[in-house]
């Protein structure tokens, strides 16, 4: 067993050089409130969705806590059933449309996939900053609503007919589905970015089979987003046409069908799960490399594992769905596909275990996370395995044990990873280290808590409770188990205050990091931390999988691109062979004033279909005013050396 | 340009100064966003189509209790669409060579294809027998073809805007690649265009 | 009962996996269709093509130039000997007079002609008028007025219309729209005695017009959409006491089956089928009332009247085939007896009433002259039973049909079509006839001279979607939302003449609305008839060619009569005024954005307000 | 004041008096198919439990082998070897996920076929249709007065298979006994079928599972397997009128019944009552609970619910009544007279 | 940074706010005011010149999405359907037009249902809780346009034979009306 020093980049940018300096000037976002709505690079766009996401998080950890309260007696009386069914579906809303996926996919992947790829910026900046400010927008509606009494009360899945014209009066379901185009929206904006950036501006000798696991998650994840979100999105619209100008797409009586809405929103509402677990796994995968001190293992494995998830999670909708009654050869056929998720999966657990035990683990508070996201995920993995199974799942479908087993996979397969991720891109966010005794405290409360309360739920499950019941009689005995899981809540809440001290805290006078505090391999430490506005002084090149630890000391970097001018490098999707210089179009006014536009005529045709004609102007002129050229380029004339065909 | 001659510590470096900063075709990065997005698109049709039929499973007469919508518009935007597909042909190829007067008159043939398309219709709206809120399967009707005619005005007015580029002397080096992306765009909204004909046009008769 | 297994594989046939199936795969599978017909199967009626008149051999009843009940005779004939008015001269028809009632609802009674005087009996409320003919101008003699309890209007399904009088023995008899037949003295106008027979808060209203048998007055109720239990009722000419009273449905006592109960076909025969046939209970308030016609057989001593639909429309809220709704009825005047029945419509789902009028004749049938009698039924068919035993000897179409696919003459069956079955929350859509029926009560005429029936009827389809039904006493019980539309080929009545022995359509004049009132037959091979957009028409009895036509001041839904005038002229009398359930939408000012209004009608009716407008007046034509 | 005065009292009873909801586990089935689904769980629990079991013991295996403390970066290792021998690992892993997953997906599917594939020898048909809030049963027959009406609580015969044709009047619902067999959605525009079949006598309480709005926490009901002598004598009983109310009282509330908002939503055969916006009560007394098996069927609860029933249940489409004591007393007395 | 997001939510709920009433779900049921009652007229001739009618207490009933909806369910529950149809009449008079015979306030279609009316309405006093009488009022007039359109319904989950009255035109009220300068 051969051991070797980590290299550790050492010769880049001490931001005192005059290239840095040039650099830093022309890639400078401007400040200022206008400034800060003009601001399109990556990092500061990440931060924002990861900084908004948790809000959420905390938001939908605060309705969480109503419904274990309002739960821990029978017959309660603290909330009725009008204001508890908002509730649930607000937090089932937000936890899944305005914390998972902007968390997991777009906060973490905006934040980190350009770094890890060695480029400047994200690919179309100024549509990432258009995203935020649309899934910003979607927040503040469902909010909004929510604050006003207009909060959907028809589950995060808002089934017809019950969201239907028929059964849901006023405008809360509306304020659902158009809060699902937005969020929607903003993914699919996102999932471009991030896509054309893995594709396109990967450094130089990053081949497709040296990218990290990560960003080959994140390239499946922004597939999948690409093909599953418009599913949502068909759905909730034809739902809101229902509503709003009466068509009768949910309409049984006239044609329409209810089933086909849960067939538009499981094929998107499956799919969904892997964007939200992919990131987590992806994170793990970096962490377990990282700690074990040793490549990983079976990194082809786990990118066809990655990639096979991608496609088998397209396929196993139906599996939500058992209970309609189906025939029993597509039961078979979706049981088949749901059992079969569990092959990828199970292909990346092997993988870390053979890493670490291979490997020379350090157990630092990410990895502690990470063990905590192997326990509870294989918990929830193993009772979805249950849920595969028809009969089992018509017995428990719809039950709290279904409640626990998705909380497990959700809140194992994202929370857990997405601790795991700060602490260990906290130094590289702030610059300096999170507090580990803080972090691991974090860790056993929230731990505790999380058990706690989501395990005894499988047994309330098994005992016949319900889901979105604002209450259940006495004599269904299920008091005390229900006391026992609102119990776990007092535990993560102080977990949560805890991490939540631990940042401030940290963030001010936590230990500096340096640039690579973990001695990690990717190219997201190669920069100073925080990160500079340009990210890399010299854009590097790759030679192996883990650049920092295998590259040689004279690995070249590039030169040659201007620094007067936002001037990016494109490279070619399979073999990051350099293949143009683009430029970048810097920080702009004008993605926020399309996304007031834009959601102005999304909120207005809550209320009248007029706001479409109405609205479409305003969104035409803001677009054209993005997208309009300006400034003086130079002019590559065809024929000449910067033309390519 | 100081700063390329700045001194690099590294002893190797990758100098991409030479490198092109024009790409047109697959290579362009904005290319790339347009397939997803026509992906996107794409699958939100495909979507419809599948709903679509599905509803007509439900259904024992299809159309139920309407005629099919008239042929007539349908089948002259048909035409349309099919012979719009050559001023967008040759934007896609004259735009690479630099060629601006070529690509402007090519704009300008297409804006005027688009804003034909988008005119027929509007007039084709008023023939499809049925209104949108009459059952599931006018709903359908109305909604594969609304969705397609918000395309069309949006490739119409995309297609306007590049036309007073074209006039300007910004169209040159990214517009013109712009340009190119324009027709790839143009083309899918043809396609989809001609399988909507087919599905509500052609299914609702033939099948 | 349907099999289980079935019913889920049929469930889910269709159900997820078509999703999967891409857009080839589905259009094969579909694909044979015919796209724009919603018929699917149509039942068309033949149209005979080179027709010989056939002389009817049947003796009818005597003629003296009156007409004294709204049939003209005991046979529902509605047939006149008069023959000055001729297929030549027609075109010559003059207004003579005319009297306004001042009523604005549908005026669908036939005006009576007795003694040199004219009764017209007007919609609610009732006013009875009787009119000089002796005197120019026809001043009138006296008015009768019953004053009825203007809350009886709530509970009139289809307007407040009333179908006429009948005379006898001095006296005029008539019912009130809140439930009370009175008698009311031919000359001076006095009552002579007023029966209060039914109750409105029960949803009982009267609106059909009495038949006077051996001094019996017989009597129905209306409301098969208000859940009342349907009768017939005999009164006392003298008193108007009740002498009998006939359920519909309910145990054999109450529907007065007793030993003499002979039906034709085993599945009329058992004990107490009227409850037996029904879901616990349903039977007291399953309609099945009694508002059209009743016609006499003094040789058998029998009279036939047809019941009412079943209620409520909603199908499904009332299993079993709802004995004996739907149907027609053999009685014994004398005691009520019931001496057969058949069912035309057994479960009925469409609202088929069975009331339309029974034309008693003495037919050919193969070879062989046999006592039928000929009921045009809501169903689509025209039936020629045998008025002794209740054998259905045939039942031909005489409007398009989808709703079933004939009548089985060995078992008397109606064949319903399965994929036409109105379901609960679902829209089942082409359903011809509609419900309406492919005829109304508006009555036909039949012609001995040339052995045809003139039947003025209906040329609907309707969409139909069941509900569950809220039974409330006092209000309408229904659940369904039907909307009509005209039938293939775009307009909405027909008048036929129709071959009873061959079974065929002679010919037929389509008319851009349905053919609301009855139709009148003279000697002079004139046939009488209004269309709702207030044309009252004059065809030639043999071809159906128009030979004479009068715009009216409203719609016309009612009945034609004629009369030799004490001036030894013959005349020609008809009520216009639009209304009934046709016309509603004129009468009532219904607002037909809503598709559903009038149970429907207003569907069909919408351009109708633009064509007529409402208001009752009295038409008297001669030539000069 | 009355109606509080009542309410109160209605407290106190339903207080004193506590229900036994009958049998509600996944775990405790009375019936075959959720025998056999027990059955199911467990195994493919223990092949689970073992799969989890190993999978932490090579974690914390893999943790205890490998752990070095350090608060530092340590130095990479290089192990192609290792690698290669966990390659066989990791293959053989992959091999018994497979098999273990097809052994689970097979168990599935028999035990699926052995759910649903019950033998269709003279059936009890059931037609349950899902309202908001409350679920009508009938039982429909070929005699078609011989057809059942009743609401929430389904009586069927033991060891005799039932089938349910399901249906939904309003929005999705889904019928759900866990110690019975699993769930069934009732989807409207659909009509669907399943089986079931109870093996022993008792009360076994179900509950909707679908989420259906306001009041889908109490939208309880019963399946009361009895023996058949039992079953017809209930199916004779229910199949007659309302019983005549044969006290002054019960005369009166009567009345009371058919003059104020009852009649507008409720049917009692055998009067004018015939409207079916909510459960028919024509034999209401011989319910175990009412209110969609929320309340039991007592006097005091009777009234608490008649007076207000926003109160138990917010949202519900029952209206309160503002009756006055005595007209409530006799309504009380009447209800409890219709057995 | 995340300061100037502050405004944003600030609009967000001023708008919303100004429509929050629509969403109310009032599920048990203060006892109504009776003394809307008093102010009831079926007739526009106000004796004494120029005398104001007192404006009708406009009801909680009339601006919740929820109320109304229940009113549509029990219009079509308590069979009120069978006589004025989807609004379009039949036995009883068309609702959707701008004809109303005994007024268009919510005072007079509440005491129309309560009272009964001569030819041929019934009187549901006692029959129909007063509460209901109100949601049926409500729907009412939403048939005829006299609702906002945020709070009328939109179409059913049953045949669509109608207009939503959420899309149905305003009409103006004609006919005897106790308040015909109410309606804007």
């Amino acid at each position: 067993m051969a051991v070797a020093e980590p290299i550790i980049a050492n010769d880049q940018d001490t931001g005192e050089s005059e290239l840095a300096r040039r650099l830093a000037r022309t890639w400078r976002q401007p400040t200022g409130i206008w400034g800060w709505f003009c601001n399109t690079h990556h990092t500061d766009i990440g931060l924002r969705f990861m900084v908004t996401a948790f809000i959420f998080l905390l938001l939908g950890g605060i309705l969480a806590a109503m419904i274990r309260l309002q739960l821990i007696r029978p017959e309660s009386s603290l909330m009725g059933p009008d204001l508890y069914n908002q509730v649930f579906t607000m937090h089932g809303s937000t936890m899944i449309f305005l914390f998972a996926v902007p968390m997991m996919f777009q906060g973490f992947g905006v934040y980190i996939v350009p770094l890890m790829c060695g480029a400047r910026n994200i690919a179309f900046p100024r549509l990432n900053a258009f995203s935020y400010y649309l899934y910003v927008g979607g927040a503040l509606v469902l909010w909004g609503g929510f604050l006003t009494n207009t909060g959907p009360d028809v589950g995060w899945f808002a089934y017809v007919p019950l969201s239907g014209p028929a059964y849901s009066p006023g405008h809360r379901a509306d304020i659902w589905s158009q809060m699902i185009t937005f969020t929607e929206v903003s993914a699919l904006g996102v999932a471009i970015c991030l896509a054309t950036t893995i594709l396109r501006h990967r450094a130089p000798g990053m081949t497709l089979n040296r990218m990290p696991i990560l960003l080959w998650e994140k390239l499946v994840i922004s597939m999948a987003v690409i093909f599953a979100m418009p599913a949502v999105m068909v759905a909730s619209g034809l739902l809101l046409l229902d509503r709003l100008v009466g068509t009768h797409f949910f309409n049984p009586a006239e044609g329409g069908d209810v089933l086909l809405y849960q067939h538009l929103f499981w094929f998107f509402g499956h799919p969904e799960v892997y964007i939200i677990f992919l990131p987590g796994a992806a994170i793990v995968s970096t962490l377990v490399e990282c700690f074990s001190r040793r490549r990983i293992f079976g990194y082809t494995p786990i990118v066809v594992a990655v990639v096979a998830t991608g496609f088998i999670g397209f396929s196993v909708w139906v599996h939500h769905m058992f209970a309609v009654g189906l025939p029993q050869l597509s039961e078979s056929f979706f049981t088949a596909a749901s059992l079969m998720i569990v092959i990828p999966t199970g292909t990346q657990f092997f993988c870390w275990v053979v890493t670490i035990w291979n490997g020379r683990l350090q157990l630092r508070l990410p990895m502690l996370w990470c063990f905590g996201f192997i326990f509870v995920f294989l918990i929830g993995g193993l009772s979805g395995v249950m849920l595969a199974s028809v009969p089992v799942d018509l017995q428990v479908h719809d039950t709290y044990f279904v409640v626990a087993h998705f909380h497990y996979v959700l809140i194992g397969g994202a929370l857990f990873p997405m601790f795991a991720g700060i602490y260990f891109w906290f130094p590289k966010m702030t610059g300096r280290m999170a507090d580990p005794t803080l972090g691991t405290w974090h860790f056993w409360l929230f731990f505790i808590g999380f058990n706690l309360t989501f395990f005894t739920l499988h047994f309330l499950g098994l005992r016949g409770m319900p889901r979105r019941v604002y209450t259940y009689s006495p004599d269904m005995h299920w008091h005390w188990l229900n006391v026992l899981a609102s119990s776990g809540v007092v535990f993560m809440t102080a977990g949560l205050l805890v991490f939540l001290a631990n940042v401030i805290w940290s963030r001010r006078v936590g230990e500096i990091a340096g640039n690579n505090p973990w001695g990690d391999a990717g190219l997201e430490w190669a920069m100073s931390s925080p990160p500079p506005p340009y990210n890399f002084l010299h854009i590097p090149t790759v030679s192996g999988r883990d650049p920092l630890w295998e590259d040689p000391p004279d690995q070249p970097v590039v030169v040659g691109l201007r620094d007067d001018i936002r001037e990016t490098l494109v490279t070619q999707s399979l073999d990051a062979d350099p293949q143009h210089k683009d430029e970048d179009p810097g920080p702009s006014i004008w993605p926020f004033l399309t996304a007031l536009t834009v959601s102005a005529a999304f909120v207005g045709s809550i209320f009248t279909p007029w706001a479409v004609p109405i609205g479409a102007p305003p969104v035409i002129v803001t677009l054209i005013g993005w997208l309009w050229p300006r400034g003086q380029s130079p002019t590559p004339r065809p024929g000449g050396e910067a033309w390519v065909r | 340009m100081g700063s390329l001659n700045e001194p690099i510590r590294r002893p190797l470096t990758l100098d991409v100064s030479g490198l092109p900063s024009v790409a047109f075709g697959h290579r362009n990065t904005t290319w790339l966003a347009n397939v997803f997005y026509m992906a996107i698109e794409a699958m939100m049709f495909a979507l419809i189509f599948a709903a679509y039929f599905y509803l007509r499973t439900r259904s024992t007469n299809w159309p139920p209790g309407h005629l099919p919508p008239s042929l007539t518009y349908g089948a002259v935007n048909a035409v349309v669409f099919l012979l719009s597909i050559v001023p967008a042909w040759w934007v896609r190829k004259r735009a690479p060579d630099g060629d601006r007067r070529a690509v402007r008159n090519g704009l300008l043939a297409l804006s005027l294809f688009a804003m034909a398309a988008t005119g027929i219709r509007v007039l084709e709206f008023t023939t499809l027998n049925c209104r949108w809120s009459d059952d599931a399967y006018s709903s359908t009707v109305w909604v594969l073809i609304g969705m397609h005619s918000g395309h069309l005005v949006t490739e119409l007015i995309e297609t306007l805007v590049l036309l007073v580029i074209s006039f300007t002397p910004k169209m040159e080096g990214t517009r013109l690649a712009d340009a190119a992306i324009n027709s790839d765009y143009w083309y899918f909204v043809v396609v989809t265009g001609l399988m909507i004909d087919f599905l509500i046009y052609g299914t609702t008769r033939f099948l | 009962m349907r099999s289980p297994a079935k019913s889920a594989s049929l469930g889910w046939r269709n159900g997820w996996s078509r999703i999967f199936v891409l857009a080839v795969l589905q259009v094969g599978l579909i694909g044979l269709q015919d796209a724009p017909a919603e018929s699917g199967l149509v039942l068309q009626p033949t149209v005979e093509q080179n027709y010989q008149p056939r002389q009817y051999q049947g003796q009818l009843e005597p003629d003296d130039g009156q007409w004294v009940r709204p049939a003209k005779d005991y046979a529902s004939t509605r047939y006149s000997s008069l023959d000055q008015i001729n297929a030549g001269n027609v075109k010559n028809l003059k207004l003579t007079f005319t009297f306004s009632t001042g009523m604005t609802r549908g005026h669908e009674a036939a005006p009576l002609v007795v003694n040199n005087t004219m009764y017209i009996v007007t919609p609610f409320p009732n006013n009875l008028y009787a009119l000089d003919l002796t005197k120019p101008g026809a001043p009138m003699k006296w008015v009768y007025e019953p004053l009825p309890t203007p809350a009886s209007q709530g509970v009139a399904c289809c307007d407040v219309v009333n179908r006429g009088a009948s005379y006898d023995d001095g006296k005029i008899y008539y019912n009130t729209l809140d439930n009370q037949t009175v008698a009311v003295d031919a000359v001076t106008g006095k009552e002579v005695w007023k029966t209060r027979v039914g109750d409105i808060n029960k949803g009982e209203s009267m609106t059909m017009a009495p038949l006077v048998v051996k001094g019996k007055v017989l009597v129905g109720n209306s409301g098969g959409e208000f859940g009342v239990r349907g009768w017939l009722t005999a009164l006392d000419g003298k008193t108007g006491k009740i002498a009998w009273r006939a359920y519909t449905a309910g145990p054999d006592k109450d529907v007065l089956i007793g030993h003499r109960f002979k039906p034709f076909y085993p599945q009329d025969r058992g004990q107490d089928l009227g409850v037996k046939s029904w879901p616990p209970d349903s039977w007291k308030i399953g309609g099945g009332g009694v508002w059209g016609w009743i016609s006499y057989d003094p040789q058998l001593n029998l009279i036939y009247y047809g019941t009412a639909n079943p209620g409520p429309w909603d199908a499904e809220a009332r299993p079993g085939d709802n004995k004996f709704t739907a149907g027609i009825f053999a009685r014994d005047p004398d005691t009520g007896e019931a001496v057969w029945f058949y069912q035309f419509s057994p479960h009925d789902l469409y609202d088929y009433d069975g009331v339309n009028e029974n034309i008693l004749l003495d037919l050919p049938i193969n070879g062989q002259t046999r006592k039928v009698l000929v009921h045009p039924d809501r169903n689509g068919y025209v039936y020629v039973i045998d008025r002794a035993t209740g054998e259905v000897l045939s039942a031909n179409a005489f409007a398009p049909i989808t709703t079933s696919r004939g009548v089985d003459l060995k078992t008397g069956l109606l064949q319903y079509v399965e994929e036409k079955r109105p379901i609960t929350g679902k829209v089942v859509r082409g359903l011809c006839p509609s419900a309406p029926g492919a005829k109304d009560w508006q009555p036909s005429a039949f012609s001995p001279r040339t052995g045809l029936l003139y039947i003025p009827h209906n040329h609907l389809c309707m969409d139909e979607e069941d509900l569950q039904p809220n039974y409330i006493a006092g209000t309408p019980y229904v659940g369904a939302n039907v909307r009509m539309y005209n039938a293939p080929g775009g307009y909405g009545g027909e008048f036929t003449g129709w071959d009873p022995v061959e079974g065929k359509v002679v010919w037929t004049n389509p008319d851009r609305f349905p053919v609301w009132s009855g139709a009148l037959a003279t000697a002079g091979d004139v046939v009488f008839y209004g269309t709702l957009d207030g044309w009252f028409k004059a065809v030639d009895a043999k071809s159906g060619t128009l030979l004479w036509q009068f715009k009216t001041g409203s719609g016309i839904i009612g009945q034609p009569t004629t009369y030799k005038g004490p001036d030894g002229k013959q005349y020609v009398a008809i009520l216009s005024g639009v209304g009934g359930w046709a016309g509603a939408i004129v009468a009532g000012g219904l607002d037909a954005r809503d598709e559903s209004a009038a149970l429907g009608f207003a569907a069909a009716m919408k351009d109708l307000p633009h064509y007529t407008n409402k208001g009752g007046m009295l038409y008297v034509f001669a030539l000069p | 004041m009355n109606a509080e005065l009542n309410f109160v009292s209605f407290r106190l009873v339903a207080q004193a008096m506590p229900v036994d909801p009958g049998h509600h586990h996944v775990l405790q089935p009375a019936a075959p198919q959720a025998g056999n689904i027990e059955w199911l769980y467990w195994v493919v629990f223990w092949i689970l439990f073992a799969v989890f079991a190993l999978m932490l013991a090579g974690f914390a295996t893999a943790t205890a082998k490998a752990r070095v403390i350090s608060s530092r970066p340590l130095p990479i290792i290089e192990d192609e070897e290792g690698d290669h021998r966990a390659r066989w690992a990791l293959g053989s892993a992959l091999s018994i996920t497979v098999i273990t997953l097809f052994v689970i997906l097979v168990l599935s599917v028999v035990t699926g076929k052995r759910v649903e594939g019950l033998s269709s020898k003279n059936p009890v048909t059931i037609q349950i249709t899902g309202h908001q809030w409350w679920w009508e049963v009938t039982y429909p027959n070929s005699q078609a007065d011989q057809t059942i009406t009743t609401a929430n609580e389904i009586h069927v015969p033991l060891n005799t298979p039932v089938v349910v044709l399901t249906n939904s009047a309003d929005v999705i619902h889904s019928f759900w006994a866990p110690s019975i067999t699993g769930k069934r959605d009732l989807v409207p525009g659909y009509s669907s079928a399943f089986w079931f079949q109870v093996a022993k006598a008792g009360i076994y309480h179900g509950q909707c599972a679908e989420f259906c709005g306001l009041q889908h926490a109490h939208m309880g009901l019963s399946v009361i397997a009895e023996t058949a002598d039992k079953f017809q004598e209930w199916q004779q009983r229910q199949i007659k009128l309302a019983a005549e109310p044969s006290t002054s009282e019960a005369i009166r509330g009567r009345g009371v019944f058919l003059t104020h908002a009852c009649l507008m939503c409720h049917t009692i055969r055998g009067t004018d009552a015939g409207s079916h916006l909510g459960p028919d009560l024509t034999h209401v007394a011989s319910r175990k609970m009412i209110a969609a098996e929320t309340l039991p069927n007592t006097a005091g609860a009777l009234a608490g619910w008649i007076v207000d029933p926003q109160r138990i249940k917010p949202g519900t489409l029952m209206s309160p009544n503002p009756l006055a004591p005595d007209d409530l007393q006799a309504l009380v007395v009447y209800l409890q007279s219709l057995q | 940074m995340c300061k100037p997001l502050h405004i944003a939510p600030l609009l967000m709920a001023a708008t919303l706010l100004a429509s929050c009433k629509r969403e109310e779900r009032t599920l048990r049921q203060p006892p109504p005011a009776s003394e809307t009652l008093n102010t009831i007229q079926i007739s526009g001739l106000n004796p004494g010149a120029n005398s104001i009618p007192t404006p009708p207490s406009s009801n909680m009933y009339q601006e919740s999405a929820y109320a109304v909806s229940e009113g549509q369910k029990l219009y079509e529950g308590y069979n009120c359907v069978g006589c004025h149809a989807h609004g379009g009449g039949g036995i009883g008079p068309a609702l959707m037009d701008r004809d109303w015979i005994y007024g268009s306030e919510p005072g007079n279609i509440f005491a129309t249902i309560m009272q009964g009316r001569p030819n041929g309405m019934p009187s549901f006093r006692n029959r129909i809780p007063e509460y209901q009488a109100w949601e049926i009022a409500a729907y009412v007039r939403s048939m005829a346009g006299l609702l906002p359109k945020g709070v009328s319904p939109n179409r059913t989950d049953h045949m669509n034979v109608k207009p939503a009255e959420s899309s149905t035109s305003e009409q103006t009220p004609i006919g005897i009306t106790g308040l015909p300068e109410q309606h804007k």
